[in-house]
């Protein structure tokens, strides 16, 4: 158990995490909406708990799969946040050198094994990570990061099974921010749920307020242990709440304004900052916006990448010649 | 008449339908929210929805519930999100629907239709930006439709949902915002009849789908009269037309989005080559994407995309 | 609630109906291995209860979809017995044409909208079907059979959330016969098995014994009362145990013989046989197999399609030309 | 050298690989049991359960745990069981695999197989035959390898387990039971070389695949002295030997079991078309199947499938 400082310090670096999420998605949506970043974002914000609160959990050596929704599974992974804002900016030096945007950022350094453009995509994915830990007898395990839309999807399904019967060293965790794009995941999701769904075919499942980190780290750490503990697969049901719309430009008019006005008075950040240090957050937040805000620059000074990076990294045998 | 987008082109056309049949019907994703391209807007609100299905995230179900709704004689329209996503249900499309008539014996048709909007759009990168047209030409039982207009949008998606054949309908993302002249009740297209573009005797060029203005611009820019057909349905299409032309010609030009390698310019290449033999031609010229991803940066997304520039300059090649 | 003479009459139905599945299939299986019957046949020899006990609640209007293993399903729906020993033998007159095969036999008819050579791809089609009839207001209800196999593909939770979310009037029949191809079902499935994956996603569902018929149709009655009165979408499990191999050829070395043995004296036809009439059941019997005899004899004696035919009910638009 | 089956010749491959390199599993429906066509008989019992995994009916989850294992560096065989099947992965492979070293930027790489045994076999029907091989060679990012013999079967497959790039591997379903001579302790092949299995001016005739001994047989057959090129893999192929043969011969036969329309033949006819320019062709012809699923019975099957005649015919046509 971490004494007092400890535990201290662990909730300090969770706040920082966090203010550092929201700083990044706070940058990278003005970006998108000014046109400096090209594409879509996704923005997490007010989601930040869940991330942290499990990667805060995970070693270096252990792996997360992501979905199109995964600045902060990155970052609070320990993924390069410079490398990410470039990456979104399309610059060279971005994650991908410019070719994967926002919804392919992935940090194989830090074991960060790529956002995912497609829904669900990434449980298979993990299942197969989990797979090859246990045949190289490494000491790591897998997040799987997902959303409640996901749950729909037929890999959903499959990869339980997968999981739990190959009793792989894997944590799923299906972040419920109450919304599948512009439908209301209520309105199209039956049954008990995702945590009835994943008992259902063998992995015990927790549910928690994905909105007190506090809460979050608890059940994870307790999750993670089994796992690494040989106990098979572990599932956790974060409830949240999407702040903002689907997209950095979505303006979510398919929902009450109180109703995300609500969600916001319960922020993840403000409630762990409550039991902190006013000075200390503030010190926090500011050198994380800072840190956000240089990025930002940074990516637009970055050069463009050079025309030729279109035809590599494509395959080995029969790759495409470059032809300007 | 009247100037429409791309988006409202088809969304009147799929209003039209659905106040004329009753059987037929629309699920996917966010519909009831008017889809994510604009094109079911409104329509929840006049149809309901039973007609307008917002549905979850389960792309084969969304395909295979098409299929067997078609089986018990609706008409449904299928729609995809985005071209890509309909990988997710390739079984349902290929092994079900596409074959369900022949395997049976004819004792049930697959009358739908299968909506996916398809290529480079917004630096979507790599997932979110195929053109599969190519393969979906290939599967016996589709009829595979391309339309390049605001117009075409429209008596394409008629022709799709009134067709007893099972139709896939590529529609461009990159064209969704594209303004056209649309006659009002427009009626539905005949599938293989080509739109002619263009007239001239200094090449054939052929093309679809989101390429079409691209083309249309290069074939004024180039200098070179030239015949350009808009092929509005790749499967079938108007090979009498392209046939006919290039015989004249000598010279022919495919152009489109796709990967050029094994893409449906192979098709059009090989079947005028075969049916004139190789001696009635001076020139040939697939031009298509190099067989890489999409990828995200604007820089590096401008070398995958089809400009009038490299057109224009193949269209000059061919005609030399 | 039916009479006594009422009940009779329906056990002898549902006896002649399994006797005359049995009946098709010995002959199916001696076709295949003679090589009579092109391709593969996958017989359900011993599970002819499930079909029967549920198709016997089921009107000439209502639809099944079926899977490779299908013929029972056929037969118990009412389809054309005569047409479909024909299909199997390739037969110009077969029931698709002899475009199909064992694993395609429709009869659209009886409302008999296919076998399918896909595992679980039924079960989205059933979820359509039932959707039209609720557009076309017609009173009609759906069942969907399908292995015990096809409940780890993605398509089986798609279509348990799609049903119980639209409330569909489907019956979903898990026919659990213990394996799945050359693989012990237990050894590929986790958790808590069909029923508890299909209540996961808000669909209800029953175990029954699928070697008694009278339990089968006695639960089946239930919930397709259900259906019709509503409730939305209902589920069976139903345990049962392939008597022969994967295909008519399969010798299934990959189990004990005596599991198989034992599953034989537990043979449905029998234990239904006992409750009636000993001569009135050899006479059923007796008829049965001589029916099915005669179709095989005349599924020898019929024409081959007209090679013509390879080219149509291919589609009307951009149909292939036929050249010989 | 041995006298091997196809599948004996592959299964031995496999077991050489997995010997060589611990890293090296498979995972696929029934592979304890040896495989459906016995392609993985004894290997459970040499590797165990870990490298061989029998899995549930997954296909999405097979294919994608398999970019997963590789994604953490191991090389998964990935079975598919039949190639339609395939179908149900299809978002796994073209979305997933073929591009997430693109998408990333090349931080991770799919070095992995995807074996798809594919084609026409034992009256199996429409939804048990397909060849989607035209597909694959569509998707940058993939190799894409269809021996013809035991010996390819053997050195292709420990070429795609030892490639860094995925490769997707089809295993023609009628050949398996074919025989043939095979080396002992087989060499990995390179990828796009053709085999010649034929020298002659008459013409090139290009095949691949299960058409590799009905093309050899029906070359014995015409009369006419042609080069046949079995291409052994279709991405990268061999446009170096094909394009100088038809450059010689002037008559361009290309010759496969899947449906023509789309079919990989267009890309090779295109190709070779826009290389040497029409003028300096002769003659050009797909031979594949018409544009229709395929059927059950022997009768009508038999009107899909490839025959020495039908092949000898078309060289004669177009050795003219
Ligand atoms: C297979 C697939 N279908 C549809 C989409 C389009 N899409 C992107 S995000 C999204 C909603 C996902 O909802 P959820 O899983 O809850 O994640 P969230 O966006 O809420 O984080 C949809 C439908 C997709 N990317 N992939
Ligand atoms: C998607 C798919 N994967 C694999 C197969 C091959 N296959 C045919 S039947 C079968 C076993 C199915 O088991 P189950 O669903 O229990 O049905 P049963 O054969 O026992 O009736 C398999 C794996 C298939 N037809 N479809
Ligand atoms: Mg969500
Ligand atoms: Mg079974």
């Amino acid at each position: 158990m971490p004494g007092t400082s400890d535990e201290t310090a662990r909730r300090v670096g969770m706040l920082r995490d966090m203010a550092r999420i929201r700083a990044f998605e706070r940058e990278a949506v003005a970006a998108m909406r000014s046109g400096e970043a090209p594409g879509v974002v996704h923005p997490s914000i007010g989601q930040e708990a869940v991330a942290v609160g499990v990667c805060a959990n995970l070693h270096r050596a252990d792996r997360i799969t992501s979905t199109h929704r995964g600045h902060g599974h990155a970052i609070a992974k320990g993924a390069d946040a410079r490398a990410m804002m470039l990456e979104l900016h399309g610059r060279a030096g971005g994650s991908c050198g410019g070719k994967g945007g926002s919804m392919h950022i992935a940090d194989f350094a830090v074991g960060m094994l790529g956002a995912n453009g497609v829904v669900g995509a990434g449980i298979p994915i993990a299942c197969g990570a989990a797979q090859a830990i246990r045949l190289k007898r490494e000491d790591a395990i897998v997040a799987c990061f997902f959303g409640d839309g996901a749950i729909n999807r037929g890999p959903f399904l499959e990869g339980m099974n997968w999981a739990a019967l190959y009793r792989l060293p894997v944590l799923f965790v299906c972040e419920d921010n109450g919304f599948a794009a512009f439908t209301r995941g209520s309105t199209v999701t039956a049954g008990g749920g995702p945590a009835v769904r994943a008992e259902a075919c063998g992995v015990p499942a927790m549910v928690v307020d994905g909105e007190d980190v506090l809460a979050v780290d608890a059940v994870a750490a307790d999750l993670v242990a089994r796992i690494r503990g040989g106990e098979g697969p572990q599932f956790l049901h974060a409830r949240c709440y999407r702040w903002e719309g689907h997209t950095g430009t979505d303006a979510a008019a398919y929902r009450p304004a109180e109703e995300a006005a609500a969600a916001r008075d319960r922020d993840c950040i403000r409630r762990l900052a409550a039991m902190l240090d006013a000075e200390e957050v503030a010190a926090i937040e500011a050198e994380a916006t800072s840190e956000m805000v240089a990025h930002r620059a940074a990516a637009m000074a970055a050069p463009w990448p050079d025309a030729a990076a279109t035809f590599s990294d494509v395959q080995d045998a029969g790759a495409p010649a470059w032809h300007a | 008449m009247a100037r429409l987008t791309f988006a409202e082109a088809a969304r009147r056309a799929l209003a039209e339908e659905m106040r004329r049949d009753p059987l037929v019907w629309a699920l996917g994703e966010d519909l009831q929210q008017g889809g994510i391209f604009g094109q079911y807007k409104g329509l929840a609100e006049e149809f309901g929805p039973e007609r307008i299905v917002s549905t979850p995230i389960s792309e084969s179900t969304i395909m295979g519930a098409g299929l067997g709704a078609a089986l018990c004689g609706t008409r449904p329209v299928i729609e995809m999100r985005i071209a890509d996503f309909a990988l997710c249900a390739m079984d349902e499309l290929v092994s079900q629907i596409a074959k369900v008539r022949y395997m049976f014996g004819g004792q049930g048709r697959a009358s739908l239709v299968v909506r996916m909007p398809q290529g480079i759009w917004r630096n979507s990168a790599a997932q979110h930006s195929q053109c599969l047209e190519a393969w979906l030409t290939h599967i016996p039982g589709l009829v595979v439709a391309a339309p390049g207009t605001p117009a075409d949008a429209a008596g394409m998606l008629k022709a799709a949902i009134r067709s007893d054949d099972p139709v896939v309908l590529l529609e461009p993302k990159n064209l969704w915002t594209t303004e056209g002249e649309v006659e009002d009740g427009t009626e539905p297209l005949p599938f293989g009849v080509a739109r002619p573009a263009a007239r001239g005797d200094g090449a054939t060029v052929v093309t679809w789908s989101a390429c079409v203005p691209v083309v249309e611009q290069a074939a004024r820019d180039s200098g070179v009269a030239c015949d350009v057909f808009d092929l509005r349905s790749l499967w079938p299409w108007d090979e009498a037309a392209v046939i006919g032309s290039a015989r004249r010609t000598g010279r022919l030009l495919v152009v489109h989005e796709a990967v050029t390698v094994s893409g449906f310019g192979a098709e059009v290449v090989a079947r005028v080559v075969e049916a004139l033999g190789p001696g009635a031609l001076h020139a040939v010229e697939r031009l298509g994407a190099p067989r890489a991803p999409v990828p995200f940066s604007p820089v590096l997304e401008a070398a995958m995309r089809m400009t009038p520039e490299r057109v224009a300059a193949a269209i000059r090649r061919i005609a030399g």
